[in-house]
C-alpha cells in the first residue's frame, strides 16, 4: 500500500468521520483514498473544499461537532491553513494535519523535503501554541503514528501534525495495520450539538480583558509540559558506545540508517539518534548523550531547521555538525556514508578495533 | 392588561455592546424570536465573525462557536456533515462574507451545504472602525475611502446576494432590511423561510438584511435608519432573490433552476 | 580502499531496478509485480513510482528495491538495474546504472546505443514477441519473464502467482501474461 | 389608555427610533442620564398609546416590554 | 508556394510538454498569434498559475512571472497598479480561477482592473491527476468523485463567467472553446477582444475557454474534442457573455450595466 | 503622530508606490494614512484588498514591476499571509510587511503581545527562507525602521518584516523624519515591465529538477550569510558591569529599560541587551556578553520564543531566566523591576558599593 | 524599605494621566492637548487612546505620560491623575490611582461617590460651566482649565498656544474654547 | 496540388486531429515512432490539399507549416 493511503486507512480505522482536503502534490493519493474510502462509509463525509483555508476551517466545524477529523496537504497548502491551525489550538479542538511535504520556499518542486521542521514546530501560524507533530520514517509507520495522532489530539485536545514527505507518502511497502475501524464513530462529550438539555455553550478565545487570555495561555502550556512530560518519543540505534551520533527524523532518519549500518561495517561507532515526536522534541535524551557521545551529526533534508533543538538539547557540551540537502533532492545512503566516514577522521574518532 | 411583547426565551439578559440604533441587536433578537417560535433553540449552533457582532454568543442562549474571519461557511459545513441533526448558521457582515469569505460562501452555497447565512449587510467594517466594504456605496466616504469610493479605483457595491443564487446548490436567498416596522417583520419571516429550507434539507439559505451603522457612517440614529431606505435600496432592491424551495425536493435530485 | 570493498560488500545485499517506458507501455506494473512476489518470497521491498508533473511529458517510471534487510532509501540513483522499454528511458538511465549492472532493452523499439562497457545489455525484442503473441499489451510480462531468468531476483513461478492474484477475476488476462512471461523467460 | 409600554431605563440607549416610529407619540425623550451615559426615553402615560407594539419592534435594545387590554 | 502558415514570432522553439491532444497548447499558439498581430509581445506580462500551463513561461516569449496558485488575479493587480503601460493578463485553470481564486477574482473583476483573464475550463485539476474541479460536470467521474460527481454531496458545475458578469467592473467575457477550427478562431477573436478592452482601460476582461483534457477524461485525443462539443457546451454554452466595452468610455465614469 | 501613521509616512518618504492592505485592529491607522494619503500620490497606488491573502500577492505583483511595496496587518492576517511570503523570498523579491501584532492564537485579543517572534523569525510559511525582522521599540524607530526595511529589501532582493505591537502601533510620541519623500520612484532594474529590447524575463522557482531548487536555496543562503554578517544590529544599555543583563526587544524592551533604570537607582547592577533585528539575531554579540555577564532574564510580552535564541547564543554557559506575559497583559515597568530585584537577590549577585 | 524608597523617587519625575469619559465628550482631545502642550514645554511625551472594541461601547479614554526622561511604558495601570467625564469613568478608573493621587470629577453629571481616602477628589462642574458659556462641547476644556491649574503639569498659556496650533483656521473655536479653559483655570 | 504541409516528425504527437479535421484527407498515421515515443502523422503528397491550413489551425502542437500558391 502506498504511503498516502496507508495514512487515509488508518484514519478510517482510528474513526476518522470526516475529511477535508485539497489537491496538491504529492499527497493527492491521500484525498482521493479518503474520496474513494470514506466518502461511502456510514455517517462519514467527505469533502472536496474550494481551497486550503476552508479546508482547515471545515476541519475547525467539524472538531466543534465533537467528530475525529483530519485533513492533509502539502507545503504551500499548510501554509494557507497557519491561521487555522492558530485558532484550532487556541479553542482546545483536537484535529489531524497531514503535511506530505515537499520542495520550497515558493511552489518550488514536487520531491520530498524536510523545510517544513520549523513551520510545524514552531508554529507558522499567530501567538503562543505548540501543535504535536510526528514524523515517521516507514509507511508502516505513518499508519502507526496516524492512529496514535488521533488518540493524542483527543487526550490533550491539541491539533496533532504529521510531518511526512514526498518519498514517504509515494512509496509502497509491507504494512500491516494494527485496529479494525470501530463499530461506533467515536464523539467527544464536549461536542457542539445544540443545548438540548444542558446550558448552551461557547466556544471562543476573542475577549477585551487580555487577563482572560493570558489565562488561556497559561492553561495551554501547563498541558504542553504534560505532553512534554508524557508523550516525547523517539528511536536510538547503535548509539551505546557511539563516537558520533547521526540525528535525523523521517525519510532523513531511514537514510542515515542505511549509511550507519555500513559504516559500522568498516568499524566506525556511529549510531542514530531519530526523534518521533519533533515537538515535543526529545531534548533530555539528546542532553543524556553529550555524556557518551563525541560528536553529532544532523542530517536533514533541508537548509538546517531541527539542528537548532539539537543545539538547544546539547547546550555547547559537543560539537555539532550538519549535513543538509534541501529543495527536494534525496540524498543517497552511500552519499551520507561518505559524509560520515569524512567527518570521522577529520575529528580523529576512535574506530572498532 | 396581558403583556403582548416581551423578551424573546433564547435571547440572554445581557446588554447589547452595541451603539444606539444599530441594527444588529434586532437581528438578534429576531432569530431568537425565530428559534422560540419554530421551537429549535436547543438544535440550533451559531456561527457568529469576527466583527462588531463578535460578541453574539454573550446574547443568543444557544450553542455557538466563534469562527476566523469569513470562514463562517467553511466552519458550517464541517460542522453539519459531521453532525447533520444540527441546524448551523452563519452570522456574517459584509466584510466578512462578501470580501475575505467570498470563496467559502460561493462554494459552500454551490454544494447545496444545508445551512443558513445570516449576512448583514451595513455598506462598511463596522468592528474596525468604519472602512470600506465591498458593499460601500459609490462615493461612499469611508476611512479608507476618505475621498470617497471611487468606483474607477475601488469598484462597485458588490451584490453578492445575486451572484450566489447563480449557484445551484442556493434554493432560498432574500434581501431585506431592519429600518422599519414593516421591514423588520419581513426580516423576522425571511429568517423563517432560510431555516425551514434547512429543516427540509433542501440545501444553502441566505437572507442579507441591510443593516444601520449610524457610528460609522457619522449619522444620528434615526438619519441612518432613513439612509437605508433612500440611498442603500437603491443600490441594493429589497425582497426575493430566488426560492427554488418548492421546485425542488428533499432528495435534492431535482435541479434548483 | 578496504572501507570501499566493506561497502560493496554490504551493498550486496540491496538490489535497486528502475523500469522506465512510454505512459502505456505497463512500466508501473512491472514495478508492482516484482515488489509482490519479492514480498511474498519474504524480503524486504520497497516500490517507488515517479508522481507528479513528471507524468506529464508521457514517460513513466518506477524503483523497486529489494533486500534482506530495511531498505535505506527507495530512491535508486545508481540502480543495480535498469528496464528501458523505450528509447528516451534508455538515453536518461543508462548512465545511471552502477557499474557491473544489467541494462535491459525492449530492442523492439530501441536502438541499443550503449556508450559504456561495464554494464551488460539484455536486448529483449519484447513488443515483437508480444505482437507474435497477438497481445502488444502484455511487451511487459515478456520483459519480465526475461528479466527475472537474467537477474534470478525472483522465481518465475512467484510471479506467476501475483499475476493470479492481480487479475483475480479476469481469468484471460492471467492465461495471456503468463504465456507473455514464459515466452520471455525462455528466450535466453 | 389602551395599553402602555414599561422601558428598561438603564438599557435603554436613548436611539430615539420608537419615538419616530409610535404612531401616538406616546415616548418621549429625556436629558437625565443613566449609568451607560445614555439618556433614556420615557413612556407618556396621558397620550393615547394602543399597545400595538410598534416601538418594541422596532427598539434596537429590546428593551420595551408592551401591555394591551 | 508561399508559405500560409508558421510558428508565431512570440512562440519560443520548444516542444510542449502537454499531452497529445491537450487543448493548452492550442491557446498558447492563439495568444501568441494576437500578441504578434496586435504587436504587443514587449508590453505583455503573463502570470501562469501552478497546474498543467505552470510551464508557460518555456513557450511564450514574453516577460511571465509564475504566481501562487489562484491569486494570479491578485498578483495582475499589483503589477498593473504598480505599472499601468504594461498589459497584464493571468493565464488560470478552473480550479485555479473558480476554486481558490474565486476571491480574487470576483474583487479584481469588480474592480475593474485593467488586466484579462485566460481562463482555460477542462472541468478537471488536470496537473494534479484529475480531481473533481469545480467546473467538473453532474455525474462526471474523477479521482476525487470516484463515484460520479453527486451534486447533493459536492455540488453543481460553477458557471464562473455568468457569476464575474455580474459585477460592473467586467466589461467583456466571452466563452469559447478549442475543440474545432470554427471555434479555435472565435476564440482568438475572442482573446484580441480581452487585449482591447485592456488596451481601452476600459476594466477587466475574461476569456473561458473549453479544452480538452484527454488524459485526465481517459479518452482519445478525437473523443476528448467532440466530448467538449457533445457536454461541455451543454453546462457551459459558448457565446458572449457580457459586452460593455461600447457603452463604457475609457474613463470607466459611466457604468458598465 | 501615531505610530501607525509614522510608518505610513516613513513609508512614503522612503518611496514606497504601492500599498496593498486589509483592515484588521490594531493596525487600522496605518492603512487609513495611505488610504488619505499615498491614493493621491502622483504614480502611487492604494488598494484595500479583499483578504490579507489578495494583499499579500498584490505586493508581490507590484514587486515584479520593481517598485517599492508595502502591506500590514495583524497576528492572524499574518499568518494567512505566510504563503505569499514564502513566495516572495522564493523569488528573490523585495517587499515591507508590517505586522502590528495582537494578543494570540486564534482571534485572540487586540491588545499589544509579542507572540508571533518566532512566526516571523522561522518563516511561518514552507520551505528554507529568511525574512529580515526588525523590531522598533518606539514611535522614532517605527519610521526610522520602516526606512532601513524599504533599503534592505531592496539591497538584499528579500521581504522583510517590521514586528511591531498594538501598543506601539497606537502610541504618540514626538517624532522627526530623517528624509525627505524622493522626487522620482525607485524602480529597480530587474523589474518585469515588458521585454521590450532585451529578452524575455521569467520569475519562478517551481521545477521539475530538484537540484535547480538546490541551488536556489544554497544562493539565499549564501546571501543570508552575507546579511547575517552585514546588518545584524542591537542595542545595548548599561551592559559593561551588568550581573544581570535583561533580553528584551520592541515594546517590552522600553518596559525593561524603565525598570532598568530604577534597578539601577536602587544599587542593582543591571543592564539591557536589546536586538534590533530579530532576524539576524545577534547571537555574536550575547554570546560575548556571557563574559562578563552572570545571570541573564529574558523578558518578554509572550510565554517565551526568543528565549530559544538566547539560549542559543549563550550555549549553556550561563543561566537563563525568563518572564512573560501573553494574551496581550502589558506588563508595567514596577512588575519587572519586581522580577528583576527577586532574581537578582535569589541569585546572589552583587550591588553596587 | 530603602529599596521601596528609592523607587518612588525616581518615578516622581514620571507623571501619568488618563482621561475618560463618553465618546462625545472630547476626552482624547484633552489627552492630545496636553500631550501637545508638555511637548512644546521640552518634555517626553507618550499618548495612547483606548482603541478598537473598547471604543464600541460608547466610552472612550487615553493615557498621557510626561517625564523629564525617556518614558518606559505609554500604559497606567496606576496613574498620578484620572479626569472622569461620566459616572462609569470614575467607577472604572477610581481604585487605581496611584495613592496621593489626583481624581478630577464632572461634577455636573457625575456623583463623587468616591470610595478611598488616599486621593484627593477634585470636583469641576465643567458641563454647567460650559452651558453657562452657552458652548456645551467645551466641558472638556473647562476641565482641563482646572487640571492646569491643580496639577501644575503644564502652564496654561502652553495649553492656549496649543489650542491656536489646533484649530488654525477656525478663529471662533480658539476663542471659545479659551474662554473655557480659563473658567475652569480660574475655578481655583 | 494547391498546398501542401511540413509536419516536424519529431515534435508530432501522432494525436490524429489533424487527420479529424482535414477535409482533403491528405495527412496519413504513421506507426514508426519518434524519439518521444509518439508515432509522427505524414502528409499525403499525393491527396489533394488545397493549403487551407485548416490541420495547422487544429494542431495542439503546432507542428505543421502549410504551404498554398
Ligand atoms: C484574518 C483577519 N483579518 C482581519 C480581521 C479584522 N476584522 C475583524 S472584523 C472585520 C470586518 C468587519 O466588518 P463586517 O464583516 O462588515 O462586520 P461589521 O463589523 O460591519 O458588522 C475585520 C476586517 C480579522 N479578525 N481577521
Ligand atoms: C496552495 C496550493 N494548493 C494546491 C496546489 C496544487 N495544485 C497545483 S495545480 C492545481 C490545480 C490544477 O487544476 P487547474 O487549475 O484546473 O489547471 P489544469 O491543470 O487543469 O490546467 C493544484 C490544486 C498548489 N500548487 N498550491
Ligand atoms: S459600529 Fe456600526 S455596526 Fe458596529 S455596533 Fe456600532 S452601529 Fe452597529
Ligand atoms: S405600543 Fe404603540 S402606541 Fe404604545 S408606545 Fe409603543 S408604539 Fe406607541
Ligand atoms: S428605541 Fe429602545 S433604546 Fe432606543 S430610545 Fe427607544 S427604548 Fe430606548
Ligand atoms: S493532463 Fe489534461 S490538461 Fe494537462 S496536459 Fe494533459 S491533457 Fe492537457
Ligand atoms: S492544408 Fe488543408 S487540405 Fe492540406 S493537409 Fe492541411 S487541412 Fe488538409
Ligand atoms: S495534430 Fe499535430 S501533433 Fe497531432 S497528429 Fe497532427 S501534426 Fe501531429
Ligand atoms: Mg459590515
Ligand atoms: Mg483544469
Amino acid at each position: 500500500m502506498y504511503g498516502n493511503a496507508a495514512i487515509g486507512e488508518a484514519a478510517i480505522r482510528a474513526g476518522c468521520q470526516c475529511y477535508f482536503g485539497y489537491p496538491i502534490t504529492p499527497q493527492n493519493e491521500l484525498t482521493e483514498y479518503m474520496a474513494t474510502n470514506l466518502s461511502r462509509r456510514k455517517g462519514c463525509s467527505f469533502v472536496q473544499a474550494e481551497s486550503e483555508v476552508s479546508a482547515i476551517n471545515m476541519v475547525y466545524g467539524a472538531s466543534l461537532a465533537g467528530v475525529r477529523t483530519m485533513t492533509s496537504s502539502s507545503s504551500p497548502g499548510i501554509s494557507l491553513k497557519q491561521e487555522g491551525i492558530s485558532y484550532l489550538a487556541a479553542c482546545e479542538l483536537p484535529a489531524v494535519i497531514v503535511n506530505i511535504s515537499r520542495g520550497g520556499p515558493g511552489l518550488g518542486s514536487i520531491s520530498a523535503a524536510q523545510s517544513d521542521y520549523f513551520q510545524s514546530t514552531r508554529g507558522g501560524g499567530h501567538g503562543d501554541y505548540r501543535t504535536i507533530v510526528l514524523a515517521p520514517s516507514s509507511v508502516q509507520e505513518l499508519a502507526d503514528l496516524t492512529h496514535r495522532a488521533f488518540d493524542l489530539a483527543d487526550r490533550y485536545r491539541i491539533p496533532v501534525i504529521i510531518l511526512g514527505d514526498g518519498m514517504l507518502g509515494q512509496m509502497m511497502e509491507p504494512l500491516e495495520f494494527k485496529y479494525d475501524a470501530p463499530s461506533e464513530l467515536p464523539v467527544r462529550s464536549d461536542a457542539l450539538r445544540g443545548a438540548k438539555g444542558r446550558p448552551s455553550r461557547i466556544v471562543k478565545t476573542f475577549t477585551s480583558r487580555p487577563t482572560e487570555l493570558e489565562e488561556l495561555n497559561w492553561s495551554l502550556f501547563r498541558r504542553y509540559r504534560l505532553i512534554e512530560k508524557e508523550e516525547t518519543t523517539y528511536e536510538i540505534y547503535l548509539v551505546e558506545d557511539a563516537e558520533l551520533v547521526v540525528v535525523a527524523f523521517g525519510a532523513a532518519a531511514r537514510i542515515a540508517k542505511g549509511a550507519i549500518r555500513n559504516a559500522r561495517a568498516n568499524g566506525l561507532k556511529v549510531g542514530m539518534f531519530r526523534p518521533i515526536t519533533l515537538w515535543p522534541f526529545p531534548y533530555e535524551k539528546i542532553s543524556e548523550l553529550t555524556q557518551t557521545t563525541k560528536h553529532f551529526l544532523v542530517f536533514e533534508m533541508n537548509m538546517g531547521q531541527m539542528i537548532e533543538d539539537v543545539k538547544l538539547a546539547v547546550e555547547g557540551k559537543r560539537e555539532i555538525s550538519f549535513y543538509g540537502r534541501p529543495g527536494g533532492v534525496i540524498p543517497t545512503p552511500s552519499e551520507v556514508l561518505r559524509v560520515i566516514t569524512r567527518l570521522y577522521y577529520q575529528k580523529g574518532l576512535k574506530t572498532e578495533k | 392588561m396581558k403583556k403582548v411583547y416581551r423578551r424573546p426565551k433564547s435571547l440572554k439578559r445581557a446588554a447589547f455592546h452595541y451603539c444606539p440604533g444599530c441594527g444588529h441587536s434586532i437581528v438578534h433578537r429576531l432569530l431568537t424570536e425565530v428559534f422560540d417560535e419554530m421551537n429549535i433553540q436547543d438544535k440550533v449552533i451559531g456561527i457568529p465573525p469576527p466583527g462588531c457582532s463578535v460578541f453574539a454568543y454573550h446574547y443568543l442562549d444557544i450553542d455557538m462557536a466563534e469562527s476566523a474571519h469569513g470562514r463562517g461557511a467553511a466552519v458550517a459545513t464541517g460542522l453539519k456533515r459531521a453532525y447533520p441533526d444540527a441546524l448551523v448558521f452563519t452570522y456574517q457582515g459584509d466584510g466578512d462574507l462578501a470580501a475575505i469569505g467570498t470563496a467559502e460562501t460561493i462554494h459552500a452555497a454551490n454544494r447545496g451545504e444545508r445551512i443558513t447565512s445570516i449576512f448583514i449587510n451595513n455598506a462598511v467594517y463596522g468592528m474596525t472602525g468604519g472602512q470600506m466594504a465591498p458593499t460601500t456605496l459609490s462615493n461612499m466616504k469611508t476611512t479608507t475611502t476618505p475621498y470617497g469610493r471611487d468606483t474607477r479605483l475601488e469598484g462597485y457595491p458588490v451584490r453578492m446576494s445575486e451572484m450566489v443564487a447563480l449557484v445551484k446548490g442556493a434554493v432560498y436567498i432574500e434581501r431585506t432590511a431592519v429600518n422599519s416596522p414593516a421591514n423588520i417583520k419581513k426580516t423576522k419571516k425571511a429568517i423563517r423561510k432560510a431555516f425551514q429550507a434547512q429543516i427540509d434539507d433542501l440545501g444553502y439559505s441566505l437572507v442579507e438584511i441591510l443593516s444601520p451603522c449610524p457610528t460609522n457612517w457619522k449619522m444620528n440614529p434615526l438619519e441612518s435608519w432613513q439612509w437605508v431606505e433612500n440611498e442603500m435600496t437603491k443600490e441594493f432592491p429589497l425582497g426575493l432573490i430566488k426560492d427554488a424551495t418548492r421546485t425542488k425536493d428533499s432528495t435534492g435530485k431535482r435541479d434548483a433552476d | 580502499m578496504l572501507l570501499e570493498q566493506k561497502t560493496v560488500l554490504v551493498k550486496e545485499m540491496l538490489i535497486k531496478t528502475i523500469f522506465a517506458g512510454f505512459g502505456g507501455q505497463g512500466v508501473l506494473s512491472m514495478g508492482l509485480n516484482l515488489s509482490q512476489a519479492a514480498m511474498s518470497e519474504g524480503k524486504h521491498v520497497t516500490y517507488l513510482p515517479s508522481y507528479g508533473a513528471e507524468v506529464r511529458g508521457g514517460t513513466a517510471n518506477c524503483t523497486v528495491a529489494i533486500s534482506d534487510e530495511e531498505i535505506a532509501s527507495p530512491v535508486a540513483s545508481s540502480p543495480d538495474f535498469v528496464v528501458a522499454m523505450n528509447q528516451p528511458s534508455l538515453v536518461r538511465f543508462q548512465n545511471q546504472i552502477q557499474s557491473g549492472g544489467l541494462l535491459f532493452i525492449n530492442s523492439s523499439i530501441t536502438e541499443p546505443v550503449v556508450s559504456r562497457g561495464d554494464i551488460e545489455v539484455i536486448e529483449v525484442p519484447a513488443s515483437d514477441i508480444a505482437e507474435e503473441l497477438k497481445s502488444p499489451k502484455s511487451a511487459n510480462m515478456v520483459m519480465m519473464g526475461a528479466f527475472s531468468k537474467k537477474t534470478n531476483l525472483v522465481l518465475l513461478s512467484t510471479l506467476i502467482e501475483v499475476l493470479k492474484n492481480t487479475f483475480k477475476t479476469k481469468k484471460m488476462l492471467i492465461d495471456i501474461n503468463k504465456k507473455a512471461l514464459t515466452a520471455g523467460y525462455d528466450l535466453f | 389608555m389602551k395599553g402602555y409600554i414599561e422601558i428598561d431605563q438603564e438599557l435603554c440607549k436613548g436611539c430615539h427610533i420608537c419615538i419616530a416610529f409610535c404612531p401616538k407619540d406616546s415616548i418621549s425623550p429625556s436629558d437625565k442620564l443613566n449609568a451607560n451615559g445614555y439618556s433614556p426615553v420615557r413612556f407618556n402615560s396621558d397620550g393615547d398609546c394602543t399597545g400595538c407594539a410598534t416601538c418594541a419592534v422596532v427598539c434596537p435594545d429590546v428593551v420595551i416590554e408592551v401591555y394591551r387590554g
